[in-house]
């Protein structure tokens, strides 16, 4: 075959590359407070502006504006700016101590703490959680012990996996958070079943789940909005936009054409649009949609529109695909920061309490390290059970693996 | 009873039993699905315990496992066999996983049925075995029945079973057992001892195979479809051949195989799947592994070719008796 | 585990079941001619409402009015007719023969004529199809032999096929219509990649393809929409809302929340529905899109309402499922006889003319018929050698198969 | 060349001289890949011979289909094996099928790329070795390179081939030969006559195995990472063992493998995947079926274990020396 045409082919526009200079332009944003808020019971159909413009609560001084704001009190403010420190805190330590070889394998949330702080803030304890990996907050404000995600990370003698998964992809049946997949996207239409189910049964717990902007672009994203829709199943699907998937910008998940919060109308689903990085805009936008499906009102899609401000994992280098100081000029800031300005500007917190908390939570990430290191590192110290590796593939272990145990055991002398 | 109605029958009495059971599919509901094997259900129990689904198999699975992480035991039907490959990723990855990854906190005991195996002139779309497939994923049990009696006690023992289940239903058997002739008139359960099927609640365990004939001369090691064909061919030459229905792919007997085997020497395995890379590979391995010293002769697989099912040569692919006496001889007498 | 509470699911509507009056009122209908034509290059968030209303030209009384008249001389209506009349000839006399034995299985398109029908005539030859199994019009169109059709239900000698087929599983390389597949959505996202490959080259030959609304449920709708947003593909994506997937009412694909149409926009996709018995107002919704495509505006997903007729295939009952009538109440009424009553208001067509005509094709079906089963039916006659079972698995004949072969001849004696 | 520079040879050698070859796939255009194989190609022959896509492996696979209908011959990137899974139905249900059900008329020349196998602490979902489950879709072609020599020649053959293939990559043996002890310090492939491969365009061809060392003793039937695990390991109890790299699974070489069985009369057969239903099942059929009368020995399998692939218990899981040790024991002194 020979090829004399020009290609006519769209690709989608990346803003900058390494060496160009950051550009954000092409982010729809809407003033703080401009975004009117409709009634829980409002049909999807009746609010699709909510799915291209940006709920923002706190304005460019920090001051909590317009229908959306929740009016949460100072204190539980400082829980959530407590819960996103702490999540930034440990995320900044396991990175070095994968670094030094600690630990295998790692991935921050950095830049994105608001996300899962918030939002599992505005959920009840009994509310089911999907999340993706790079939801830790979630554990955090469930009140997972810092030790046990440590030692999950150590895939130590106290690993909650006994040895089976990467890091970060923790469980908690107590603290009704699902098992984490490495697999993109699978968590979402198993959300919809399990919101599904408690319909089923009658009762008022709803579903959330997590999935990034890029693995939206996976078919269970489709089958979770359209189970979510026909069945009107008391779910909250979020897409955590983050702008990029490893080294693949938003636009390559079809977010050149439309937002993803537009989906959610498309399949007659309340799609909803809001600064991932303003944790009361995200407080309350969480809390309506629970509202909504607590009611009878059905699902919500809820865009969450931040930055990934680290690499992907610590098997990534972004030097290789984005601007380098891409993070410093994203418009919607830093949420840490944002919360922290406006606790300050309500006269609720100050920089010595800010230091203060830092203080003691570095404290505390470093006494649980050293706790959960004494169960064993990758490189050093007790070692799980090889044995482990052939339980739990069925209820009762089979002969097969009975046999092929036995055999492991030989062979390691 | 035939095959639908035991089916059915089981799906009754689990529906009744526990409140926890859910049916879910394509056309299974007010329908009573296209093959019928849903009929009443959802009259009798309503619509929120036998649900008609959108047709996204992969979204069947998917849900069925979430609802099944929230204390339901949804028992799912995939329409035909070779439509389950949409919700693949969802088995494999998820669906046989959840318990391994949550060191057991987690768990999802979904089952899920669906007609398989040719003989109903449905060409390459509505004919396919893929159970082989699934036998290599672990994390999963794989059962095929051969009749009414099993297929009920296998379903409710699935249905209660907390790993998931594929449950892969020969729907050339539906109606009655067939030897593999389809110029014969049909012949009813009704007239077969294993269509005598209790009205009540019974299992059959998972992981235990059934000798149908015990004999001296051959084993063949079967399940599904071929068990009649493998029958009906061994009756013909009158051997005195052990019949082997494994009934339970994962878990599998070993035992009953390598004890027959090690009786008769010889060994045939069929099944209406494609050969290469076949289920029957596994079984003659470990046939091969546990009996080495005892056989006297190859081992034989008789199997479907290694092609697509072709609508017009349905039975020029299907492994009817011609294609299994031509083993059994060859192991009889080798060359 | 003990249900006290009720279930809170919701399941879709059902408007009539068997017993029941058919019910239509859950149709939304625009007045013929009240839908506005929007520029060939207007983009998707400027016309959503394009995704909810109905494009209708002709009017109760025949007339053909509106912006969306696409003004065909009455020579080319008088083709279409012709094409929509012999595609149900054919439907009906095959649907016959299957009773009477001589083929396994059949498909009629009874009602949904206009759809292949007049999207075909509005592309150009070079255009490539993607059908699925409901689109024998498209074959009529592009002008595959009744008797290459026939052959291929009859899985006879002369069997395009070689027998591997499914009755209704067509394909024509010179006509430039792809493989028919048993599995469901499939063909929808093939059709874009095929697209994106046509603008790789820059040729400016566009993509259509068709699939139910029922199959819209499966992941390759999704993967089809994404993909042709995120490259702007020349495709034009027809969701053929029939009403009914086998038994499954189409709320249970997500009709009830929203029209299949809005996916459209939420993927950032020209979307919009059409009335899908009214052969003007498909041909010019069609011709829209192609002009969309070819002049690099990007895909359309059009959403033809119609009605399946006719049971879903030999192999079903729908007095099993649907009121028995449902049928003669469909609002939108027969693509036929509205195209008839068309053009015998504006004096291009007669009583006289349709008897002649329907006369002649009844003919031509019968005298085709007669010659293909000259090469055998499912029964009696000429059969196809077995031995091509073995070919077209792969390019060359390996080892294996050459030897099966030998294997099955042996069989056979 | 290590073996991630081989494959990028290869593909720059068939984007040059093939218009119509174009590659597709996940993070693969401007960042080169997440292993770096398409690392330059796209700064090299532009975005549009080089697209980045969408994270859904059933849409690119899909979308490969329809390009190669169009005639472009499109190499896609999944970029772990793990996750071919969401492109499963295409694969099977079309990818493999288009040929045969158009007689012809239709064919996608499409080749998939994907990294299978352990030892990168990738645990169970970067670690997979699925090539066993293709071999059983009539239609596609399965290969698996252990070095780079055969890897560029290989990708080149199957880029250029009319028909679908898989190419599977051991992504262990990247940078190095490996021999199952993660212990020892890496060696690099600039050390391995395979290593040594030249800058041009050259073919290994499809379906033809290598006898990597020839021998009397015993023969090993493996491929991908494997083959120097159980080279080192016949090495390290010097006996002569015949050692054979399959290359391609499907079509597979018989020929090659039955002469040396006959020749040995005992057979090991390694491979790094889950053992129950793997390739080796049918490695092992065809040589029971083919060598039955030569074999003084049961054949032997050495595989990973029938669970998932733990992260922690790595180098439990994976067949090391220690494993090939026992099975070449077994068949050498038979007990
Ligand atoms: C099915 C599947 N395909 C590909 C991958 C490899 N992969 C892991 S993370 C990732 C990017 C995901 O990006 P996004 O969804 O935006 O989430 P983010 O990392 O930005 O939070 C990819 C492609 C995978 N894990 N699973
Ligand atoms: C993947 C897959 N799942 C299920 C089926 C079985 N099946 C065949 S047609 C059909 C209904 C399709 O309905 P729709 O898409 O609305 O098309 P229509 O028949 O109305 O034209 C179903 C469920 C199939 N062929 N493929
Ligand atoms: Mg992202
Ligand atoms: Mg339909």
């Amino acid at each position: 075959m020979r090829m004399t045409k020009q290609s006519r082919l769209h690709l989608p526009r990346v803003p900058a590359r390494p060496g160009e200079t950051p550009d954000f332009s092409y982010v729809q944003l809407s003033p703080a407070g401009a975004v009117p808020r409709p009634e829980i019971n409002a049909r999807a159909r009746d609010m699709m502006s909510l799915s291209v413009e940006l709920v923002r609560v706190l304005d460019d001084a920090g001051e909590a504006v317009g229908p959306w704001n929740p009016h949460l009190d100072p204190g539980e403010l400082q829980v959530g700016l407590r819960h996103m420190m702490l999540t930034r805190t440990f995320d900044d330590r396991m990175q070095r101590m994968q670094r030094a070889g600690k630990i295998s394998f790692y991935i921050r949330s950095s830049g994105e703490e608001a996300v899962s702080v918030a939002q599992c803030m505005a959920l009840r304890p009994g509310d089911m959680l999907f999340p993706s990996y790079r939801n830790q907050g979630l554990q955090i404000v469930r009140g997972i012990a810092l030790l046990d995600l440590m030692c999950q990370l150590l895939s130590n003698t106290r690993d909650m996996c006994k040895g089976r998964q990467l890091p970060v992809m923790y469980h908690s049946k107590p603290g009704n958070i699902f098992s984490i997949s490495g697999n993109l996207a699978t968590q979402f239409p198993q959300a919809v079943g399990w919101a599904m189910a408690a319909a089923i049964k009658g009762e008022d717990h709803l579903a959330a789940t997590w999935i990034g902007e890029g693995s939206s672009a996976e078919a269970d994203f489709h089958h979770a909005l359209l189970f979510a829709s026909v069945y009107q199943a008391p779910v909250i699907l979020n897409v955590v936009n983050n702008q990029w998937a490893i080294s693949t910008f938003q636009g390559y998940a079809g977010g050149e054409q439309r937002s993803f919060a537009a989906r959610g109308p498309g399949y007659g689903i309340a799609g909803i649009r809001v600064d991932g990085n303003d944790f009361l805009a995200i407080h309350a936008v969480t809390q309506w949609a629970a509202e909504r499906a607590r009611t009878g009102a059905g699902p919500t899609l809820i865009e969450l529109v931040t930055y990934r401000a680290a690499a992907h994992s610590t098997s990534d280098d972004p030097a290789r695909y984005r601007a380098k100081d891409d993070a410093e000029h994203w418009p919607l800031g830093d949420p840490i920061q944002r919360l922290k300005q406006h606790l300050m500007k309500i006269g609720e917190w100050s920089e010595a309490r800010h230091q203060a908390l830092s203080t003691e939570l570095e404290a505390l990430v470093a006494s649980s390290w050293k706790e959960a290191t004494a169960f064993g590192t990758l490189s050093e110290g007790p070692r799980l059970n090889a044995d482990l590796m052939f339980e739990d593939v069925f209820k009762e272990m089979p002969q097969n693996l009975k046999r092929q145990q036995a055999l492991m055991r030989a062979e390691r002398g | 009873m035939n095959m639908i109605q035991a089916l059915n029958s089981a799906m009754d009495i689990m529906l009744g039993r526990d409140p926890a059971v859910v049916l879910m599919g394509e056309d299974i509901g007010y329908f009573g699905g296209v093959f019928r094997a849903t009929d009443g259900l959802q009259r009798k129990y309503g619509e929120h315990r036998v649900l008609d689904t959108p047709i996204a198999e992969g979204g069947i699975v998917a849900s069925a496992i979430g609802m099944s992480v929230n204390g339901l035991r949804p028992v799912a039907e995939i329409q035909f066999a070779d439509y389950i490959y949409p919700g693949f990723d969802q088995i494999c990855s998820e669906l046989a996983r959840i318990r391994y990854r949550s060191a057991g906190e987690f768990f999802a005991p979904v089952t899920i049925r669906t007609p398989c195996g040719g003989g109903i002139r449905g060409g390459q779309t509505h004919s396919q075995s893929p159970e082989g497939i699934f036998t290599h994923v672990s994390g999963i049990k794989v059962v095929m029945p051969s009749n009414p009696y099993d297929a009920k006690g296998l379903l409710i023992t699935a249905i209660e079973d907390d790993d998931p289940v594929i449950f892969f239903e020969p729907k050339r058997l539906y109606n009655g057992p067939f030897d593999g002739d389809p110029n014969k008139p049909a012949v009813p359960w009704s007239t077969h001892p294993k269509g005598q099927v209790d009205e009540g609640y019974y299992k059959v365990a998972l992981g235990k195979a059934e000798i149908v004939r015990s004999g001296s001369q051959v084993t063949i090691i079967t399940y599904g479809t071929m068990v009649f064909v493998a029958a009906a061919a061994a009756a013909a030459m009158n051997i005195d051949a052990e019949i082997i229905d494994l009934r339970s792919l994962v878990p599998l007997d070993v035992d009953t195989i390598a004890t027959s085997v090690k009786k008769t020497g010889r060994c045939v395995i069929a099944h209406e799947a494609t050969r290469f890379s076949g289920f029957g590979a596994e079984i003659l391995s470990i046939v091969q592994e546990e009996c080495f010293w005892d056989l006297e002769a190859p081992i034989q697989r008789v199997t479907g070719w290694d092609t697509p099912y072709p609508h017009a040569f349905e039975w020029e692919y299907f492994p009817g008796q011609a294609r299994v006496t031509r083993a059994l001889k060859s192991v009889l007498e080798p060359a």
